[in-house]
């Protein structure tokens, strides 16, 4: 059987993967890549927790269900900011993005 | 309707006609006069339902309980002031005439501001109108008369009057009363200044404006200390024995007279100023430059009458003043005033050529009549004066008004403006031209000049000069007597120069009649005229004594007799004496004659040509002057009163100290101010606030490259700064303990 | 256990017994028996589509009023075999610039979302990978269909094949959510989502009692495998070939297999979720029969797909679009409420009844439907954009009858 | 070792490579198809967790959705087909010593926690049911649920609104 400590440090993995995707790419869709890579590590965790702790009760599901509807309004949001972006700036680098410099 | 009601509702009438055609209808001259002339219909009709109703009731009934309303108004320290409306028998009276002559006056003045004739060629507003030319059918150019160019606001006007008027008459309180007062003052203001483009006019609407102030200034000083005295204003608390009692008891620290005195006194001040009596007289002759209709009519048939009815009103608060026997009592300072008044304004009147003037000044003499009545004590007498004076005072305006309408026609027709339409020189013969006008008058002149019998003036005045006689004050006496004189001397000069004889002048030729607007209120009033001395015929009278009761005398005395009676005032005259009587007709029909002989026979226009200025010299000529009066007050008064205004006032407290401080307390405080911008403000506080700023920006230079506006470097700083929070707290949690 | 009554099952055990007799481990067994059948279904599966080939030619054929192939072998039965010898005999170009491994990847890819909608196919009783959400599960794998289009189509470095992999992506997508909630239909009369209980659930086929759920199913379906006549991604008039312009050999005939076998598989799973599956008479007694059944019905619905593509013209993208979105959509949301509704009014009526009462609310939904569209056609058509001539006012075209119009829709 | 350890540890490892490759490859398709990996990779691991719902409903919505709509995007949005240059922005090294030391700290109190070996209970067969029961049961998670659909609605209107192309401009 497997130990729960081997999802969670796998959940971890794919979070500080993530992490690193977002903070480090230049295009912006990557960062919504990693943005999708933490997320899924979270659903890890709570499906891992509610498999190993309370198989009889729906609430990790709900959350990771609840997690699902915010992954895919984030994505639905984010592509469409870029695709205005990319209207506007003619590229998606999220470091040529900075109207806001000082 | 109930009579308090009606009561309520005379002032009402007319003060809405005023609002209504000065916000809304005053484009509108038909409706404007409409409104004017309903309103005061109205009043007139309600003045009559209660004055029929007030004979119904009976003199002692309404003595006892007079109609009287009234509301709790101004809340005091302890209770309410009230203001109310009041009918007895005196206010009966007054009121009769009031509505008759008001309402007369109204439709007179239809028909003296020319309704109904087209606008004028240049007339402009502020002037009496010039005539318009029309064409008519044959293309002739024909020269009219032209509308009054404000005509509207002269309703107005008149009808914000006779709201004052009927407040003052049927008000139970000195305060209300007081108020109409007041804005009869403003009216005649108004009104005497109603052609104010015309400077003497404009000044005459000043002049009457202050003098009547400073006799209302007194009156309300009077009014202050009887509402301190008594704690009341309203008339039927003040005429109680007690209130009485306690007023003449108290001494006021003023010449010796008691409280009551004083406030007598002061009162009658107030009545100097608005009955214009010596030395307060100025004003009403000046008055005359207002429309006829008004000037005339309203000072002097009703609001000089407003200062007289207040003194009647107040009798028996004077004689309680009068009781400690002061030597300033209020009723001996009348008697003096009022006598010295008659006389003086009569011989004035002599010799004046201005046929309002002559009108204006005998006013003041029989003014002075009345007053004089109250000093003997006979306050019905006065009353009945002022009643039948009021009427045939009124008619005889209304008819020189009339008689200079129609010598206006006359200067119109001939075009020489030069030719003064109210000096009496001009005219003569005009009793052919205007009949109408002619036999009024003449009803009046001889009810003025107290023509036996027939005329109202003649029992009036046989009843003060009577009472002035039995009661013991031969001096008025014998002044009143030798006024009545001269009275029916200058009005009998009047007469003949006006409308006897042969016509003088080329306007006075083509004069002709008024319409009826004019003539019908003459004929009335000429009614009253005869008619209204009837009811006041003295039982002892030879002849005709007894055969009508005399029922003014019983009417009006009712008003006070029990009061005095209670008081122990009312003295019983003794008389017998056919004395007052042989002189009253010897004085009235010699004096007609007089006059008639002097002035039957005056050929030229010139006012020089006067005989009586042939008689008496250096006398008429100051007679003429008006005893140098308006000079007199000139350098006594307005001299310095300019020369204070102008010189010290203004130029040395004003310019000189007021400014001068002001000026000194500027240089300081400015230059305190430079010092403390240069040394303070600048340096030190905009330094500082200067340095921060700088301080701020330098910071704000050094961090900004913090902010480099990608997201990327903001969420690395996020991250470490968890990462960063994270170890420490999991350092707290594990390490810590 | 006999082979007639569980003929899968009974090669499973022996197949079991022998490999723990060469001393594996059970684990290891187990996966390797899943690897077995998976391999297995999938090769029957794949060898199957030669013979579709054959049938779907034959049959536009005879619509094109030919004889279609007729020469290699009977009927011309071998003329497919003909076909594949001679192009996996062709070289596998890769383009120039190309991704190579996705360019390898993409029809790999696209196949194997075809083949792992088999794995839940319910062929015949006891038979076929029951899992609880097999429904759901069809949906998932069909989007690997997408995805292969669209890596191949991207990796092409080619401007048609890349337009043609957007178009894939929108028509994939828009798609899949009337397919979804069509599917949900039957899911929700059988009251699971599992294959295999839908269809033990239908004692009455559904398309008796949803007829439009049917209809909106195999529209869709159709639309997402990029049939005619929604072939919009292989325009071969306006997108040469889309997005398998560039390969050849044996990719492209993965490409081609993956086709015709997504169509089919069309077919069987509206069989299963519509037609009852392998339900038959004496089907649970021979198992066997079952599978017969189920490949009469997958045929029958397959023979629908074809004769589809051979008698309609294909759509504008826009209104392919508006198709999906404006029509199917809002009509299989309104339909799964009132199923919804009207199934938890008449639960308890009986299988008959409740399909009758189902049938009847899904004629008048149709009714209705049909009613609305042609108002909106009218409305449409008097509101068509006039074209103005210079120097005059436009003037409203008279409108014309409505079949006209269809036709010239379609055809534009 | 069992068979679903051997299971584990092959997704595992193929889903952290991928996840790898994701936030390194240079080439954004790429990224994106091993993104498709990675999380295809998540779904095994559900279903290893007896969750197959979850498995389903992540390929679904990640796979056949987002992810597609990610390389949808991608292409849409460059100029030529290859990327250029470095895809890795200045700040890499803080973001990988940041990554490092996220994964160091959750590691430590992974281990540092007392884990159960085994789930408490087997997963009763109705759990999809349960779950659908309580997202909108009052008394679980309706009001989270709505408020969720309201999330997408809004993202729905928000995005056509974004992405909208104004003709007129």
């Amino acid at each position: 059987m497997i130990p729960l400590d081997w999802y969670l440090i796998l959940a971890a993995a794919l979070f500080a993967l993530g992490l690193f995707g977002v903070l480090a790419r230049k295009n912006a869709v990557a960062i919504l890549m990693g943005v999708e890579l933490m997320l899924n590590a979270v659903n890890i965790n709570l499906l891992a927790f509610w498999r190993y702790r309370a198989p009889d009760q729906p609430v990790g599901m709900a959350f990771a269900v609840i997690v699902f509807a915010v992954a895919a309004a984030e994505v639905a949001v984010g592509l469409a900011l870029f695709i205005a972006v990319y209207r506007r700036f003619n590229s998606v680098a999220a470091d040529e993005i900075n109207l806001l410099k000082w | 309707m109930p009579t308090t009601t009606l009561l309520w509702l005379l002032p009402v009438f007319p003060l809405l006609a005023f609002v209504l055609i000065v916000l809304f209808t005053n484009r509108n001259k038909a409706l404007s006069h409409t409104l004017a002339v309903g309103a005061a219909f109205l009043s007139w009709l309600g003045a009559m339902v209660i004055f029929v109703r007030a004979l119904k009731i009976g003199p002692e009934a309404l003595a006892e309980h007079p109609i009287h309303s009234w509301v709790n108004w101004l809340p005091t320290g302890d209770g309410y002031l009230k203001i109310g409306v009041m009918v007895d028998p005196l206010t009966a009276a007054v009121l009769f005439f009031v509505a008759w002559t008001i309402f007369m006056i109204f439709l007179y003045s239809v028909g003296y501001h020319n309704f109904g004739y087209p606008e004028g060629d240049h007339d402009q507003k502020g002037l009496p109108p010039h005539g318009a030319t029309v064409v008519d059918a044959h293309g002739h150019k024909h020269r009219v008369p032209s509308i009054e160019p404000m005509y509207s606001r002269f309703f107005a006007y008149i009808g914000l009057f006779a709201a004052g008027m009927y407040l003052l008459a049927i008000s139970d309180n000195l305060l209300t009363l007081f108020v109409g007062w007041e804005i009869m003052g403003l009216c005649s203001y108004l009104l005497i200044g109603f052609w104010f483009a015309k400077p003497s006019a404009r000044a005459a609407g000043i002049k009457a404006f202050m003098t009547t102030r400073v006799g209302d200034v007194f009156m309300l000083l009077g009014i202050a200390y009887l509402y301190t005295a008594t704690g009341t204003l309203s008339f039927p608390d003040i005429f109680k024995p007690e209130t009485l009692h306690a007023l003449a008891s108290t001494p006021s620290h003023v010449l010796g007279l008691s409280a009551a005195g004083l406030i007598g006194v002061l009162l009658f001040i107030g009545t100097v100023g608005k009955s214009a009596q010596w030395p307060l007289h100025v004003w009403l002759p000046d008055a005359m430059e207002g429309p006829t209709p008004v000037s005339a009519m309203i000072h002097a048939a009703t609001m000089v009458s407003a200062g007289v009815y207040m003194v009647i009103r107040m009798f028996p608060l004077l004689k309680a003043g009068s009781m400690n026997g002061a030597f300033f009592s209020p009723l001996a300072v009348m008697g003096f005033i009022g006598g010295f008044t008659a006389l003086f304004a009569a011989t004035i009147a002599v010799a004046q050529n201005d046929i309002k003037r002559v009108l204006a000044y005998s006013t003041i003499s029989q003014l002075g009549y009345m007053v004089a009545a109250l000093g003997a004590g006979s306050y019905i007498a006065a009353t009945f004066h002022l009643i039948t004076h009021a009427f045939f005072k009124a008619l005889l305006f209304l008819g020189s008004g009339s008689v200079i309408h129609g010598m206006e026609h006359g200067v119109l027709h001939t075009g020489n403006h030069e030719v003064d339409p109210q000096d009496m020189f001009n005219m003569g013969g005009l009793a052919k031209k205007m009949p109408i006008t002619f036999w009024t008058f003449l009803i009046g002149g001889f009810a003025l000049s107290g023509f036996p019998v027939l005329t109202a003036g003649f029992w009036s005045k046989d009843e003060i000069l009577s009472s002035s006689f039995f009661g013991g004050h031969p001096v008025i006496f014998w002044t009143l007597a030798l006024a009545a004189f001269l009275t029916a001397f200058y009005t009998m000069r009047q007469i003949t120069l006006t409308f006897l004889g042969q016509p003088r002048t080329p306007e006075a030729e083509h004069a002709h009649e008024t319409p009826w607007t004019m003539t019908v209120p003459l004929m009335v009033l000429a009614f009253f005229a005869l008619t209204a001395g009837w009811v006041g015929i003295p039982e002892h009278f030879p002849l005709l004594g007894g055969l009508l009761p005399n029922w003014f005398h019983h009417w009006v005395g009712a008003t006070y007799e029990g009061l005095l009676e209670e008081m122990g005032w009312l003295e019983h005259l003794a008389e017998g004496s056919l004395v007052p009587l042989y002189t009253s007709l010897t004085v009235a029909l010699g004096g007609l004659f007089f006059g008639w002989l002097v002035y039957k026979d005056v050929r030229s226009p010139d006012p020089a040509q006067d005989p009586l200025k042939k008689a008496l010299g250096p006398v008429h000529t100051l007679l003429q002057n008006k005893y140098y009066f308006d000079e007199l007050y000139g350098l006594i008064f307005i001299r310095p009163a300019y020369w204070l205004a102008e010189v010290f006032t203004f130029r040395w407290v004003d310019r000189g100290v007021i400014d001068g401080i002001l000026h000194a307390i500027a240089r300081v405080v400015f230059d305190l101010g430079k010092i403390l911008a240069y040394g303070f403000d600048l340096p030190i506080i905009s330094g500082a606030g200067d340095l921060i700023g700088n301080i701020v920006r330098t910071f704000g230079r050094a961090f900004r490259v913090v902010q480099t506006g990608r997201v990327q470097d903001y969420m690395v700083a996020a991250m470490t700064s968890v990462v960063a929070f994270g170890a420490l707290v999991y350092y707290l949690l594990v390490f810590a303990h | 256990m006999g082979i007639l009554s569980q003929p899968v099952g009974a090669i499973a055990e022996w197949l079991r017994n022998l490999l723990l007799g060469w001393g594996l481990s059970p684990g290891l067994t187990t996966v390797l028996l899943y690897l077995i059948g998976a391999g297995v279904l999938a090769t029957l599966v794949q060898t199957w589509v030669i013979f579709l080939i054959w049938y779907e030619r034959k049959i536009i054929g005879r619509f094109q009023d030919r004889l279609g192939p007729n020469r290699v072998g009977p009927y011309g039965l071998l003329q497919p075999f003909a076909d594949f010898i001679k192009i996996m005999t062709k070289e596998v170009i890769i383009p120039e610039g190309a991704d190579k491994p996705i360019y390898i990847l993409g029809p790999i890819v696209m196949d194997a979302g075809v083949l792992m909608l088999w794995a839940v196919i319910p062929l015949m009783p006891m038979v076929g990978m029951d899992i609880n959400v097999a429904a759901l599960y069809t949906i998932a794998v069909g989007a690997f269909a997408t995805l292969g289009i669209l890596m191949s189509g991207w990796a092409s470095n080619n401007k048609f094949a890349l337009v043609s992999a957007i178009r894939t992506v929108a028509q994939m997508i828009s798609y899949e959510v009337p397919t979804v909630l069509a599917l949900l239909v039957p899911v929700l009369l059988a009251g699971t989502m599992s294959l295999q209980g839908i269809v033990e659930a239908q004692h009455v086929w559904y398309i008796v009692a949803a007829p439009l759920a049917f209809l909106i199913y195999f529209i869709s379906s159709v639309a997402e495998v990029g049939r005619t006549p929604f072939d919009l991604l292989e325009a071969e008039s306006e997108i040469v070939a889309g997005f398998h312009i560039e390969y050849s050999g044996m990719v492209f005939a993965i490409f081609y297999v993956g086709d015709f076998l997504h169509a089919f598989t069309i077919g069987a799973l509206a069989a299963v979720l519509f037609l009852g599956g392998w339900r038959g008479p004496g089907a649970e007694a021979f198992p066997l029969l079952g599978l017969l059944y189920l490949w009469i019905k997958a045929f029958a619905v397959y023979f629908l797909v074809v004769w589809a593509r051979g008698s309609l013209p294909r759509v504008r993208i826009d209104q392919m679009m508006n198709f999906s979105w404006k029509f199917l959509t809002p009509l299989a949301l309104v339909l799964l409420v009132l199923t919804a509704v009207l199934d938890y009014f008449v639960a308890g009526w009986g299988a008959w009844g409740q399909a009758l009462s189902h049938l009847v609310m899904n004629l008048v939904v149709g009714w209705l439907v049909l009613r609305y569209l042609q108002a909106w056609e009218k409305a449409r058509a008097a509101r068509r954009p006039v074209v103005a001539q210079p120097g005059q006012y436009p003037v409203a075209r008279p409108p014309r009858p409505a079949v006209a119009e269809t036709s010239t829709e379609a055809a534009s | 070792m069992t068979a679903m350890q051997i299971v584990f540890l092959l997704t595992a490892v193929v889903a952290l490579f991928s996840a790898f490759r994701v936030v390194t490859t240079p080439n954004m398709v790429h990224a994106a198809l091993w993104l498709i990996v990675t999380l295809s990779s998540v779904a095994v691991l559900y279903v290893l967790l007896s969750a197959s719902f979850f498995a389903v409903v992540q390929i679904v919505v990640y796979v056949g959705a987002i992810a597609i709509l990610m390389m949808f995007v991608v292409m849409l949005t460059r100029r030529e087909m290859r990327d250029r240059g470095p895809q890795l922005g200045k700040q890499w090294p803080w973001a990988a010593v940041l990554a490092v030391l996220a994964f160091g700290g959750l590691t430590w109190l992974v281990r540092s926690a007392a884990l159960p070996a085994s789930p408490v209970g087997e997963v009763p067969a109705t759990s999809v049911a349960d779950l659908g029961a309580a997202l909108v049961n009052p008394g679980g998670f309706v009001i989270p649920f709505e408020i969720a659909s309201v999330l997408l609605l809004a993202a729905l209107i928000g995005a056509v609104y974004v992405a909208w192309t104004r003709r007129n401009s």
